[in-house]
């Protein structure tokens, strides 16, 4: 038995939760697949490393040099345990599309003769449901190196349609990027036919993570993937900071991709050597501040509990798109049973354009996202140019739910008024 | 804040009811515009005699303000002489960034004056004014 | 006539200095030129961009996403006021390292035809003095391309030798990279005679600020150069935030490096086209809260005034390098004098390996850098594996020069104990 | 903190007056070990007869640490089998990394215990280690 949360009391742990917006009204934050709140914790680890250790890492023979690589060293080892990893596995980045953007400009450095040098008659496969940051990387890969790109279409329920596996997932396969969970649909989607097949063809499976790491356990030492990228921010962590995580034996042989100070062996004005990982993929004095918060924001999460959490929004989802099922006119996009999905929902009202809705909805102090939520190709495949999208956090609770529900029949009527 | 400020009647009206709304079969000029951050996209074609805008129709989707507004602009530019236009243009366009503080010109911007409500949320600001660039953008491609 | 800096005053803003090091020792921090230390109110604008204006900018229409749209632009603004740039031509970055990287990178992506497109015959040129983050990037761009790399190189007073600008900088050179600041040498480069010859061959110029923004009035509008480049970390700001300035005309042409959300004009599965800049070098949710940090660092350099900051430096300066030139068997790298450099002091000293030296300086309470600096090209032109690196900010005093002298000789009695 | 807990007088003594320092015209396998972090570089000559090692030569420059940790090890190392050998490096990583816990196994580690102190200074084990990282490379090349 899960212990239930109580958002109330959580929401108690983030400073935000404070304030109000709109001329006091209060604030139902429903936008955490954009960005999520930070709490106390996160912002404090970040403030005591400014407060007491700062120093740049791995370079100073002084205390504060010493403290600083501790604490960063430290947070890379909570990182490396939230996610089951070894240690040296764990890359920090500015951000999941740096991650993304990593491996393929790292690809695009390999050799010939390096496994994951691309030419011509390769092929690299995404899907239709991707964010831009799993989507654009991997056009200019392909249009760098000459291979071909090809993708899962999404079926009507906003499902992967797996029915081509083989054809889309062939012999000439490299590199399989695919999202975790769509941060449109809330579709979590299934790995292990996929990556039965990528090994199969001995492609590798690079997995955005950013909508699903910050709510459901996830462990890479059983998942099967290759790579794996995530945002701290969405995760409770700081702002500018994300992981890329890869098996130990793939990034030995991934050439590097930001150059500069300690990420070499060696170097003259001619040539250099790389470091081993993680050095050889952080060029430069690093993040320290913001890799220290987020370890203290996974702590929080862990102390929670994922599966606490990912229940939690589940149950929110699910009165969310039952009540939004009842309002005449709401169209939902993606699953609407709890299956394999997430904590998001997107949807659209006849005759309201989601920007329009959003606007109604920030005057009550309810914060969702309208747009394409960066995620164009599936708009279009949708056939909608923007959506309105709720997306849940452990520090929501089902009132919240009902404002939202109250507000969106408050927007139907608030713009029939002059039709 | 209030709601209304920013959805006045007139803008909701056009909104409902756009006008020059559908392309023209001619045009001297047409220009296709989007607003990358929220997907709203217009087309637009221009028609100018000389120097004066002969007629502006346009197609596209996008929220209440985006069409709103493009919909009076073609109104309140048709028959205009391109400095006009641009005197307008330069209004609406400082009207925009008053931040709430102006009410608008109106005997510049007649009806767009509504508008001014608008100038309050940033991040609508760059609807009120897809149509009006997109115009911007035609009628320099008109000499050009 | 400039009021001078009170540095113990200003420590008071600091709150570093409140601790101790090494069992109860006054900190002496000497260690700026890796990283600087912290004021409270760049903490705080962290903070309180967490605490109050938390979510993601340019994306939503709530209010939360105004406030922090509003605070990441602004502080755009601030940083374009501070290097005397317009504001579209200022790009957050999450460091020195990565700014010359993107530029690197998004040269290497210029398709033929571009300006800014590379091929065998063509040359880039960089100084033996650079940092590894500006030289390195270079190196693998002329490995990817063909184009030739050469150099200016080094004198035995630690300046440029200039005598050879016409063969180094010939016709064929696309790209010059240099340093303001030497981070070793403490030597600053006179740009005029390199600007005026690399634009004559049609040349850009970049220029590595990493040591000049924090600590001398650089106005870009004046100064010459193409592209500049810094680190907020040096500059008192955050850690994850840097800077990439570039002329407005030759940003419009440079090809994006990251690519993902927020850095589109529109995308289709197969093909993707760009914003205009600075959005175009900005792809993801951006380091938000070390932004603002960042702008209220330049906020707080700026009221101190970049001129007394940067005479305060030269006169600790120049009373270490007297000091030292009294010890026996002390041998400094660079100018000796205070034309044209900063306030990084370089030095050996006979018979004890820098490594040991900084830690028996660090058991004083003092911290300085020991190592090849990230430069280990102009170690080696140096004839050292290492040197001891003492570099000055506006919270050093004339005691705390006064104690390193002490060091040193305690230095040299403790490692003589035992010959 | 103190100081003297790293910089034992027969640490400073092996740095001042090195042993087995320069190559040895013959060897069995030679490797080259840099510490990238602070510039300190090693090159060691490692002959082994069968099982024994029969020589350890080596040239460099670095710090105290680095270079009395390498002088120290040679003396240790020569003359044992190399299962010997890859008991004590075994004991002398296991003693860097006890941040000051330990005190070494004497029996293994001779002269070498007196490193137990720099344990406690993270920056420095690496240091520590140079030369025998460098050994324990050149021991794995003479069989593969
Ligand atoms: C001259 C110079 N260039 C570049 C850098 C790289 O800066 P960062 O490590 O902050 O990216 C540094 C500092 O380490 C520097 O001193
Ligand atoms: C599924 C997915 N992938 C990638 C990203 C990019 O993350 P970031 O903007 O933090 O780099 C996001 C969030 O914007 C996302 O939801």
């Amino acid at each position: 038995m899960l212990m239930p949360l109580n958002p109330v009391k959580i929401r108690k742990d983030f400073p935000i939760f404070e304030r109000t917006v709109r001329d006091g009204k209060k604030l139902i934050y429903l936008d955490s697949g954009a960005t999520s709140q930070k709490p106390f914790a996160v912002i404090d680890a970040e403030v005591n490393f400014y407060k007491f250790h700062n120093a740049a890492v791995h370079r100073g023979a002084h205390q504060l040099a010493e403290e600083a690589t501790d604490a960063y060293e430290g947070a890379r080892g909570l990182v490396a345990g939230f996610i089951g990893a070894s240690v040296d596995e764990v890359i920090f980045t500015k951000s999941a599309t740096e991650s993304i953007n990593l491996l393929a400009y790292a690809m695009g450095n390999a050799p010939r003769g390096n496994r994951f040098a691309l030419s011509p008659g390769d092929k690299i496969v995404v899907t239709e449901m991707e964010h831009h940051a799993n989507l654009i990387p991997w056009q200019e890969l392909s249009n760098r190196t000459g291979a071909t790109l090809d993708w899962f279409q999404v079926n009507d329920e906003g499902r992967l349609d797996l029915s081509t596996l083989h054809a889309v997932i062939s012999p000439e396969t490299k590199v399989v990027a695919i999202t975790h969970q769509s941060n449109v649909l809330g579709t979590i989607n299934p790995l292990d036919e996929i990556l039965k097949r990528a090994h199969e063809v001995g492609a590798v499976v690079v997995l955005d993570a950013c909508q699903s790491i910050p709510h459901l356990a996830v462990d890479v030492s059983t998942l099967g993937v290759d790579f794996l990228a995530f945002s701290g921010h969405k995760a409770l962590g700081p702002t500018g900071v994300g992981i890329l995580w890869g098996k130990a034996e793939l990034l030995d042989q991934l050439p590097p991709f930001l150059y500069g100070g300690s990420m070499i062996e060696s170097v003259t004005m001619t040539e250099s050597t790389w470091a081993p990982s993680p050095r050889k993929f952080e060029a430069g004095v690093p993040n320290m501040a913001q890799a220290v918060g987020l370890g203290a924001a996974l702590e929080y999460l862990q102390a929670v509990g994922l599966n606490a959490i990912h229940k939690h929004e589940i149950d929110l989802t699910m009165q969310l798109i039952n009540g939004l099922q009842k309002i005449e006119g709401v169209k939902i996009f993606g699953p609407t049973n709890n299956i394999m999905r997430g904590g998001t929902v997107s949807f659209a009202v006849d005759q309201i354009h989601p920007h329009d809705l959003g606007q109604y909805l920030d005057s009550l102090g309810i914060a969702v996202r309208t747009g394409h939520h960066c995620a164009w190709p599936l708009n279009k495949k949708l056939g909608v140019a923007a959506t309105t999208r709720a997306s849940f956090y452990l520090y929501n609770d089902s009132d919240e739910v009902e404002a939202l529900l109250d507000g969106v029949l408050g927007a139907q009527k608030y713009f029939a008024r002059f039709s | 804040m209030n709601l209304d400020n920013m959805y006045q009647e007139v803008i909701l009206d056009h909104y409902k009811h756009p006008e020059h709304k559908g392309l023209s079969a001619k045009k001297d000029v047409q220009v296709h515009h989007i607003n990358p951050s929220c997907g709203d996209e217009i087309t637009l074609n221009l028609s100018m005699s000389g120097d004066v805008v002969t007629e502006i129709t346009w197609d596209g989707i996008g929220c209440s303000i985006s069409m709103a507004s493009v919909s009076m602009m073609s109104g309140l530019l048709t028959g205009k002489t391109r400095e006009e236009a641009q005197s307008i243009l330069a209004a609406f366009l400082e009207l925009m960034q008053s931040k709430g503080t102006e009410s608008g010109d109106e005997v510049l911007l007649e009806d767009a004056v509504a508008f001014a409500g608008v100038s309050k949320f940033p991040a609508r600001i760059k609807c009120a004014l897809l149509g009006w660039m997109a115009f911007k953008d035609a009628a320099f491609q008109v000499v050009h």
